[in-house]
This record gives C-alpha cells, structure tokens and sequence, in this order.
C-alpha cells in the first residue's frame, strides 16, 4: 500500500464544553475516494476546518505527507497541496468566472506577488484557467460575473477553484447540496475524473447514497464527533451501527441524514 | 458595490477619453494657462491624482479604509522639506528626504498592518485615525524640527528656481516658446508632471498584474482567497505599504514644488477629507475614478469659491445664507453633495458611468 | 380555510437566488413538516414567512392576509413565533429574562409559566442562571418555551434536534406532541424518524422548489417517492 | 499555559480583572510623580475628564453594538453641546452674574438641558436621514457619516464663526476647595459626580428596565428580538437620540471644562473618544466607562509628568491593549 498523503492524529477541537471533533485518528491514501458520512451535527464540517485550516485543533495533530501541517493558515496548508470546496457557495461574486479559475490557478503558480506586468502577460496562467473552464464545462459563462449564474453553474465554479488549485488532496464538502437531482451528475462526473488520477487523495462528505455507492472506494462514519466506523462501503452500508445512526436508534442523536 | 469588469462601453470610452484630455491639458498646462495660479492649479492637480489614485489602491481595491493616508504625504513632504532646510537647496536633500519619507512610511505602515489589519474595517479605520491625529500633533510639537504650526520654509535646487535659463538666446535672455519663458518655474512644473505620470502609470501596472487580481479576490471574499493559497495579511499588508509609498514619494514632489511644508499643506486632516471626497466623487475601484475626482475638487476649490463669494456678497442682508454661502464654506456644500453621490451614486463618476449592461 | 399559505414565494439572499417557487399550505392544527436535503431552502423559507429575507410581494398569507411586506417583528404580533436553527438564545440574560423578553407585557401568565416547567423541569431548577450556562438541550428548550409563553397561532421551528441526545429528543417529541395539540407547528426537521411520528402534513423541498406536498402516512408508505425524493437508500 | 500562570489569572479574575487597570495606573503613577498633593489634583483632574469622555463614549458604543452602525460624525454632537450651551450661557448673563445661587444653578440647567434637547432632536434626524439607509454597509456608513461631519463643521462655522468662543462658568463652580496642600478644583469634583450619576442610571436602565433588557438582548441577537415582536429599528433610535443627548451633554460640560472652545473641538476629541472605545470595546457600557477612566487618568499623569507625550500616551496605551486584547478590555458578547 502506499504511503499516506494525509493523517489526522487524534484531532480534536472543543467549542467551550462541547467536543465538536473527538480524537479523530485517520490516514487517506492517494488514489482512494474516502466518503464521510453521518448524521448532521455529527462534526463532517467542522473536521474538514480542521484539516484545511479554517479552525486550529485544540489538540492532535494533521500531517501532509510526514509534514505537520497542524498550526498552519488555510493558505499555507493550501501551498502543501491541501486544497478544499465548500458547502454553501463561496465565490468571488463581483469578478467573472473566469476571473475566479485565474486566481485560483495563479495561486498554485505562486504568481500572485507579482505587480509590475499585466495579467494578460501571463499566457499559462489564462490558458490553464480555460483548459479547466472547459474541463467544468463553464466556457460559455468565462465573461459572466460569478453572482449571476445560477445555482448549478456556481457549484460547479466551485469545484472548478478546487481543481485549478492542483491540490494532492482534494475535499468537497457536499458539492451537490441544493442541486436538483438532474444537475448533480455534472459534478459528479467532475469528481470521478479526479479521481482516476491515482496520485490524487478525495475526501468527500455527501449524503446522497446514490452517489456514495458509485464514487466509494472508503467510507468513514462520524457520530456526535467521533469516528464510528471506517471500512469497505458494502460492509459499511451494510453495517447495523451505521443504519442504527441514521435512522435514529444508536446511542446519540438519530438522525435521517438524507432529508 | 464596486465594479471589477471594464469591458468597453460607450461609457468606458467616455471616461477613458477624458482621462486622456485632461493628461493632454496637464501636459502643455503652461503653455495653455499662462498665470502663475493656473500653474498652481495644474501642478496640484498632478499630485492629488497620484495621492487619491494610491488611496484608491486601498479603499477601491482592497477594501480598506484608512484615515492615515495624509500621514503618509507628510511623511515625503517633511523628509524633503527637512533636509532641504538643513542641507540647504540640492539634489541630495531631495532624494535622501524621499528616501527617509518612504522608511518612515514603511515603518508606519507596516507597524499598523500587523497590529490590526487581522481585525475588522471599522476598527482599522479608527486606529489609522488615531495614528494620524498623533502625528499631526507631534509635528506641531516638536517645533525645532518641524517648525511646527509655522511649517518650514527653503529653497528648491537651482534648475526649479524662477531664475533659472534653461535656454538662452545669442543675447543670455531666457528662449520663449510660445510667449512662454523657458525657465526653472517650466523645469519644476514638468518635474512635478513627469513625476506623477510615471506614478500613475505604475500603479495602473499594479492593478492590472496578478498582485491586482489578488488584492480585488481579498475584497470580494477574503476567506475564499485565503482557503486558495493568498496569505491575506501579508497582501493586506504589502498594499498597505505600496500605497503608503507612493503617498510619501507624492509627498516629497510636493514639497519641492511648494518651497513650503507645514501642518495644512501636508498633514492636516482636511487633506483627508478632500482625498477622500475625490476618491469617493470619482468613484472608487478604478484608478480613472482618481483623476476625474481630483481635477473636479481642485478645480471647485480654486475657481467655485470665487463663484461663491460672489453669491454671498450679493446675499447681503438675508440672513445665514451670506455666510453659508461665504467662500470659507464651500466644505459645506461639498459634504452635501457627497453625502446625496455615496447614498445615489456610490460607484462615483467614474464607476457609473463605466458599468456596463449586468451581465454584459 | 388554512393558517398559513404559500404561494409562488421567491426570496434573493444577496445576489444569489435562493427560493424560486414555494408554494404550499399549512392547514390549522397539528404539526406541518419540511423536508428537503442541506441547503435545499428549508431555513430560507422559515426566514422569508417570519420576514427576515425578503420574499416575493403577496405570497404569504397569514389568517388570509398577507403578512409578506410586513416587518418581522409586526410578523410575530400577528401570533407567529420563531424557533431559528441556532435557538437564538440571548447568553447574557438569564434563563427568566429570555423568557419575560418573549411576553408582550413583560408579565408571566403564572398558568403558563407552570405548564413550561411541567413540560421543561430544567428551566425551574435554572431560573437565574445566565443562559449561555446551559447545556445544549436546555437552550433548545429554552428557544420552544419562549415560543409558547404567550398564545400563538403558528410556531415555526428549524431542526430543533440538531445534536441532541436520545433522551432529549425524546422529551422534544413528547412536549411537541402537546403544544400541537393547542398550536400549530411547521416543523423544518432532518431527523426522518422524529418528523415521521409527529407529522400529519408535509412538504419536500428540493433547489428552492416544492417537489412534494402531501400526508405524511402516504409519503412514509411510498417508498419509491421517498427514495426519489430524499434518497433514503441505506 | 502553566499551572502557575493559570493561578494568576485567577486571582487577577477574582480581584476584578481588568476593572482593575485605573487604580494599577493611578497607584504606578503615584510612585512616579511623588508628591501626594499634586497626585490627588491630577486623579480627580483624570476622573472628571474619564467621566466626560464617558458621556461622550457610551452613545458611540452602545449605538454600535446594537445595530453594527459605527458614526464618525458623532462628534457633530459634542460640538454643537459645547457652542448651545455656551450660547444660552451667554444669553443668560444675567442669571449667571446675579447673587443669587439659584439663579446661577438655573442658567447651567438650563444651558445643560438646551444641550440634551438639541442631542436629542439631531440625534433623531441623523438616525432617520443619514444613518439609516446605509446599514450593514460599514464601507459607505463611514463615508456618509464622515460626509456629515464635514457638514456639522461647516454649520458650526457659519454659525459662530472660526474664533475661539469663550464660555461663562456659573460662579458657585469656580475656584478650588482646598484640603491641607491639595487642591480640588471644583468644577472638576462637579463634572465627576454628573457623570458618575449618569452612569449610575445608565447602568441602572440597562439592566433593570424592560426597555434595558430589550437593549441587552438587541446586541446579543438583533434578529431574534425582531422574532419575539419587537421594533430594534425604532428601539435603536431611542438609543441613538439618548447616545447623541449624552454626547452633547459631555460636549456642554467640556466646554465648562475648557473654558474656551473652537468649532474643531469636536474633532479633536473624537480621536480621544475612538481610543476610549477601542481601548473599552465596543458594545459594552461598562468598558467605555474603563477606557474612559483610563484614558482621562493616564492623559493628566502624563501631561504633567511629560507634557509632549500627553496624547501621544492614548496611543500607546491603546497599542499596548490591542496587542493584549485585540478586543478591547470589555466588549460586547457577540
């Protein structure tokens, strides 16, 4: 087996009294889609923060590859090539989408200090944010501002940031949320094709099972911030602890987490 | 909300041509506007495009707003005037003041952006005030150096003075061109011009660079540029600089040019207000905005107050209006108007007239 | 005639569109439930009917009137009470302060002060403690008892068993069971088992649209719909 | 952190806190200074002008803590105190020159109350026509309100001109008591004890009124006491008019104070009135009161102890907490 390209070592983070993630330990190889599931409240969000940055653990530690990464900014840990897409979108509304793959691209290129020469002077820069406008299919929106397209088009701008920021590890945090079930396949399309590149590690939290059977190579089980269980998706969805999470008859919050 | 896309519409067309215009008018100024006034008016206009464009950088740009940004033209204006004073007239004084305006700047700038640029842009803009106001009171303190409330007076170098030939004629007079004399007072106006140009045109370089790109990412959702990789504090910070610099070095041309630094023309906090009004009148967010708001304050400042003294004298007799119409009160006018531009027009002329069809 | 009706509700947040067409019918008595995955617009219909996002001109109607230009708080005198996904507990004030804040007079009706202790014995052993003190669950039974300190006509509350434990989502089901019984509720709830024993109506809701109106007997008998509609496939 | 740090802070919790910072300050000072007689002038010169900056402080704080709204033209408000209750001051010679102590009492009452109503009457314009069509957009309200600034300014100006405008003290607040070697000017013990009364029923309005508990849950949770059937809009003018009274009322008390006042009085003592509110933390009455008391002690231990340094040292001290507490020493629960 390969080495792991990411590690969370007992991770855990308290919000006053409340333990929100509890002494998570996990390893998530390149070249394995890992599907984190569990009910709502259960900590899905709140240990992707941990790892991409946006909240500092209050204890244990997150490695990228033997590097800890533990009290780092979300920009540092995205420079060790831990790159993340959020729930509710998150844009850059006023600039067009072809403006927003461009910084993303440009930040992976390291080109954001420089200011003496114009943007369009760097022609790999433009030309890598088209090839992924094209990749996610938003080449006919490049020139629209980010606020104007609708619902499905800025979820897939979204995963479009994510993948011009070349990240080894690659999270989505629910990349289909509010999108009808007709619009969802194109991101997900995206998703499968990242993960055929074996180098790459996806971590993804989602509540669709469809979607879980299909992309799952792993899934993990997080329950009131602990992790529950961790394995095989058939044995797990098989499993009588993770259908006694969901449908609210485990110790600890029930839960329909479909809904 | 600030506008980010300046694909060509009639109005981008519009404003970009009378952003040429007016280059076009600042450039044969002396040739055109023969009184020492207009020149006056001319060589002003210059600096406060670079002084309102490089705050541009800031409050258009990036989303900050600062009150510290005369300090920053104090800085430049008083290095210079400091040096030339104790130095005497020369080139030396002049680059090593720029020099010192600048560290100085940079120390400030730096000092401020560390401590609280983390925090929210409420806080920010109360502290650079605090800063400023602290400035300006040591400058009136510490009168041995600064001269305090007096200001300094000294002399330019040579090739700025009235006297000075640039050309002369078979009989040693002075070559007109135009019926204009060929002198230092020409030397220090084109100094003043060609300065501020190379200015302008560096921070339009700046804003259409990726380090541009970065800091409108940092204004639009600051969280999103910092999960892509940008260190927002450290871009916070580097504009906070950059600006503070130009600030300084449009500090240090003004100097040279006034022979004059003192509290009102360097560091007050109307030279605040004004940038702001300019920056604000303009329209923020994009470098155009900053010409077209100075040339307009200036030109109100100089030749509107005349108008208004006029008025009020006329006035005589009814009561209040004389005195809010008197010259002296023109401010007041200016506020109002600013306050109906930022609730009706908050884009600013420029950005008004530069926004295309949404969507377009 | 229905309490509270929806029709072609639209709300923007911002510069995104969030609802895009809501309609549905919330008939007097009893407990209406919404349903719908994470961010399909639950919260952002609760928010638009209480008039804390704008929605769409006329198509809220209250009692028959349209309650959609009002101001929020003229929304909650017509009998409307709000129990938001995050409880809205005011940390600084004690336990009684949150309470009396949610009288119109700022007097108890000592009857129904003793029926909220009955219902939430916690909030009389903690009377004069600062609320932020509480744990998880007394906030939230907090946040309901606020809502039923005066009579209301319709409560609407946003997933009130977000991390709860068992026993305290038990005791929830239970008090709702009784506040039904005198108010309406529109219930936003992800919890599929807590929704399913209270519910008589229900909606899904799915991209800011209504996909499904109906009872909850004939949606929790249909599981094709469910499976459709909510992908309960585990 | 240690245990032994942790001990510390525990005690330093018990002792107050950071409640404690004015008397740390004024016992360092007193160390510095030496002289017992002038260390008690100075405090209550410190005191008197904490409590001025207070008035002046509270309305800006609470009036942010409520509905996020910032003004960078409450100075206007102190400004135009200063020069109404100058004016009827003025206008009231008469009473002010008699014999009589009631009559005296009477013309300072009444210039007060002229200030309080004008606060009152601005502060409502202000709120309806400046403030609120820009809430929520921080950008634009500080433009706006820096707009309205200038306008005030100007108004000032047009009305009593640019030159200094002397202001008439009522006699039984002039001269000093003195105590053994210490002298207590008196209208400093007077400014002191008006502030601290106000204080006192602001602190009492806050938290034993229902309209004080409508304003405590206002800054926690704004939404939700709209949900629960109350008007923060029309809540939050009350307290934006009562904040704009108050700072007239501190304006018309420094101008006793000061004795000669300019129209830029209210601008330069805005800066003194950001750092209280920065050094306090918004939001919270009780630490612009902190920040008030800190910044009126350290400005008049330092003006005497290094004279050029004296606002030079707010800034200081406010740099020194920001590092410590990037919040201020007591803000608002948010």
């Amino acid at each position: 087996m390969t080495s792991p390209s990411l590690v969370t070592e007992d991770l855990t983070i308290r919000f006053g009294g409340h333990v929100a993630v509890n002494s998570v330990s996990c390893a998530f190889h390149p070249g394995e889609l890992t599907v984190i599931v569990g009910p709502n409240g259960a900590g899905k969000t709140t240990f992707f923060n941990l790892i991409s940055g946006q909240l500092t653990a209050t204890s244990g530690r997150v490695l990228k590859d033997g590097t800890e990464i533990t009290g780092l900014s979300p920009s540092a840990r995205a420079h060790h090539g831990v790159g993340r897409a959020f729930q509710l979108t998150n844009l850059f509304p006023q600039l067009t989408v072809l403006e927003n793959i461009r910084l993303a691209v440009q930040a992976r290129s390291g080109h954001g200090w420089r200011m003496f020469r114009p943007v369009s002077g760097f022609r790999e820069l433009t030309r890598k944010a088209e090839h992924y406008l094209e990749a996610t299919r938003l080449s006919t929106v490049a020139h629209q501002a980010a606020a104007t397209l609708p619902h499905g088009d800025q979820r897939k701008l979204e995963v479009a940031l994510l993948m011009a920021m070349e990240p080894d590890v690659y999270m989505f945090d629910e990349p289909t949320a509010g999108m009808s079930l007709d619009h969802a396949p194109d991101v997900l399309d995206l998703i499968a094709q990242i993960k055929a590149d074996t180098s790459k590690t996806v971590l993804l939290v989602e509540h669709k099972m469809e979607v879980v059977r299909a992309l799952a190579d792993r899934i993990i089980v997080l329950h009131n911030g602990e992790l529950l269980a961790d394995g095989d998706p058939t044995e797990i969805m098989s499993s009588r602890i993770v259908r006694d999470v969901y449908l609210g008859t485990a110790q600890g919050t029930g839960g329909e987490d479909a809904a | 909300m600030i506008t980010s896309d300046t694909r060509h519409t009639t109005g981008t067309l519009v404003i970009k041509s009378v952003v040429a215009l007016i280059a076009a008018l600042l450039l044969f100024a002396p040739f055109l506007f023969q009184d020492v006034r207009s020149l006056e008016v001319a060589a002003r206009i210059c600096i406060f495009i670079v002084l309102v464009a490089s705050f541009d950088l800031l409050i258009g740009y990036t989303g900050i707003v600062s009150f510290a940004h005369t300090m920053f033209f104090g800085f430049g204006a008083y290095g210079a005037a400091i040096l030339l004073k104790q130095m005497g007239p020369g080139w030396t004084p002049v680059l090593l003041g720029a020099l010192a305006g600048v560290a100085v700047s940079l120390v400030f700038a730096v000092a401020i952006g560390l401590l609280s640029l983390r925090v929210k842009a409420i806080f920010f803009a109360m502290i650079t005030l605090a800063a400023a106001s602290v400035v300006l009171v040591l400058a009136s303190q510490l009168s041995q150096i600064t001269g305090g409330e007096d200001g300094i007076i000294y002399k330019s170098p040579d090739l700025f003075k009235t006297a000075t030939k640039l050309l002369t004629d078979a009989d040693g007079k002075v070559v007109r061109l135009w019926d204009v004399k060929l002198n230092g007072k020409l030397a220090a106006y084109y100094f003043v011009f060609i300065t501020s140009l190379i200015l302008f045109l560096a921070m339009l370089r700046f804003v259409g660079s990726p380090f541009g790109t970065v800091l409108k990412a940092i204004r639009e959702n600051e969280a999103r540029a910092e999960a892509i990789g940008y260190r927002v504090v450290a871009y916070r910070t580097a504009v906070f600089c950059l600006s503070a610099t130009i600030a300084s070095l449009a500090g240090t041309v003004y100097a040279v040019w006034l022979k004059y630094t003192g509290p009102d023309t360097a560091l007050s906090f109307s030279i605040m207000i004004d940038i702001l009004l300019m920056v604000v009148i303009g329209g923020m967010g994009t470098m155009w905005g900053a010409v077209i708001g100075a040339v307009l304050l200036i030109l109100a400042q100089y030749y509107l107050r005349d108008l208004m003294g006029a008025a009020s004298e006329a006035l005589t007799g009814v009561p209040l209006l004389p005195e809010l119409l008197a010259p002296d009160r023109w401010l007041f006018w200016l506020g109002i108007i600013f306050i109906l531009l930022v609730y009706f027009f908050p884009r600013g002329i420029a950005g008004t007239m530069m926004t295309g069809r949404k969507g377009a | 005639m229905s309490l509270l009706s929806i029709r072609n509700m639209k709300t923007d947040i911002g510069q995104y569109a969030v609802l895009h067409d809501i309609s549905f019918e919330v008939p007097e008595g009893g407990v209406f439930v919404l349903l719908g995955r994470n961010g399909a617009g639950k919260t952002t219909t609760l928010r638009s009917i209480m008039g804390l996002w704008t929605p769409s001109p006329g198509s809220v109607q209250f009692r028959g009137e349209d309650i959609s230009a009002l101001h929020t708080a003229e929304i909650a005198r017509k009998g409307i009470a709000y129990v938001p996904e995050n409880m809205g507990i005011f940390g600084t004030l004690t336990v009684d302060e949150n309470l009396i804040l949610a009288t119109s007079n700022g007097r108890f009706d000592p009857a129904r002060l003793a029926r909220i202790h009955a219902l939430f014995p916690a909030l009389e052993r903690f009377r004069d403690k600062q609320a932020w003190s509480l744990s998880g669950g007394q906030k939230q039974m907090l946040s309901v008892a606020r809502a039923i300190i005066e009579p209301r006509a319709l409560i609407l509350i946003d997933e009130p068993t977000k991390g709860l434990a068992p026993a305290i989502v038990d005791a929830m089901a239970e008090a709702f069971r009784e506040i039904a019984q005198t108010t309406t509720i529109l219930l936003v709830e992800q919890n599929f088992a807590f929704a399913k024993s209270l519910g008589r109506d229900m909606a899904v809701i799915d991209d800011g649209r209504v996909a499904h109106t109906g009872t909850m007997a004939d949606f929790v008998a249909d599981t094709t719909l469910q499976h459709r509609l909510l992908s309960l496939s585990l | 952190m240690t245990a032994r740090t942790a001990t510390l802070s525990t005690y330093w919790d018990r002792a107050g806190g950071v409640n404690l910072l004015p008397v740390a300050v004024a016992l360092i000072a007193f160390l510095l200074i030496g002289a017992p007689s002038s260390w008690i002038t100075l405090t209550v010169a410190g005191l008197a002008m904490g409590m001025m900056l207070f008035l002046m402080a509270s309305g800006l704080s609470l009036v942010f803590g409520l509905m996020d709204v910032l003004n960078f033209g409450h100075s206007a408000f102190v400004s135009f105190g200063a020069f109404i209750s100058a004016a009827v001051l003025a206008g009231l010679g008469g009473w002010l020159a008699a014999d009589s102590w009631v009559l005296n009492a009477s013309a300072l009452a009444a210039a007060y109350l002229a200030a309080i109503c004008f606060g009152l009457i601005a502060g409502w314009f202000f709120e309806t026509v400046i403030i609120k069509p820009v809430y929520r957009d921080h950008l634009r309200q500080i433009l706006i309100t820096i707009g309205a600034m200038i306008v005030a300014e100007q108004t000032i100006l047009a009305f009593w001109g640019g030159t200094p405008f002397s202001v008439a003290r009522p006699h039984f607040l002039e001269g000093s008591w003195i105590i053994g070697d210490v002298s207590i000017e008196i209208y400093r013990a007077f400014a002191f004890a008006l502030g601290a009364g106000v204080f006192v029923l602001l602190y009492v309005g806050l938290n034993r009124t229902r309209i004080g508990l409508l304003i405590r849950a206002g800054v926690e949770d704004r939404e939700m006491v709209e949900a629960l059937g109350f008007r923060v809009d029309r809540l939050f003018i009350g307290v934006f008019m009562l904040g704009s009274a108050l700072a007239a009322l501190g304006g018309a008390m420094w101008a006793g104070y000061e004795t000669l006042i300019t129209p830029h009085m209210g601008a330069d003592l805005m800066i003194v009135v950001f750092i209280v509110v920065i050094i306090g933390g918004l939001g919270s009455i009780e630490g612009t009161l902190l920040g008030a008391l800190l910044v009126g002690l350290m400005s008049n231990y330092v003006g005497f102890l290094a004279p050029k340094l004296a606002l030079a040292s707010n800034m200081i001290l406010m740099v020194a907490i920001l590092l410590w507490r990037p919040n201020g020493l007591r803000p608002a629960v948010k």
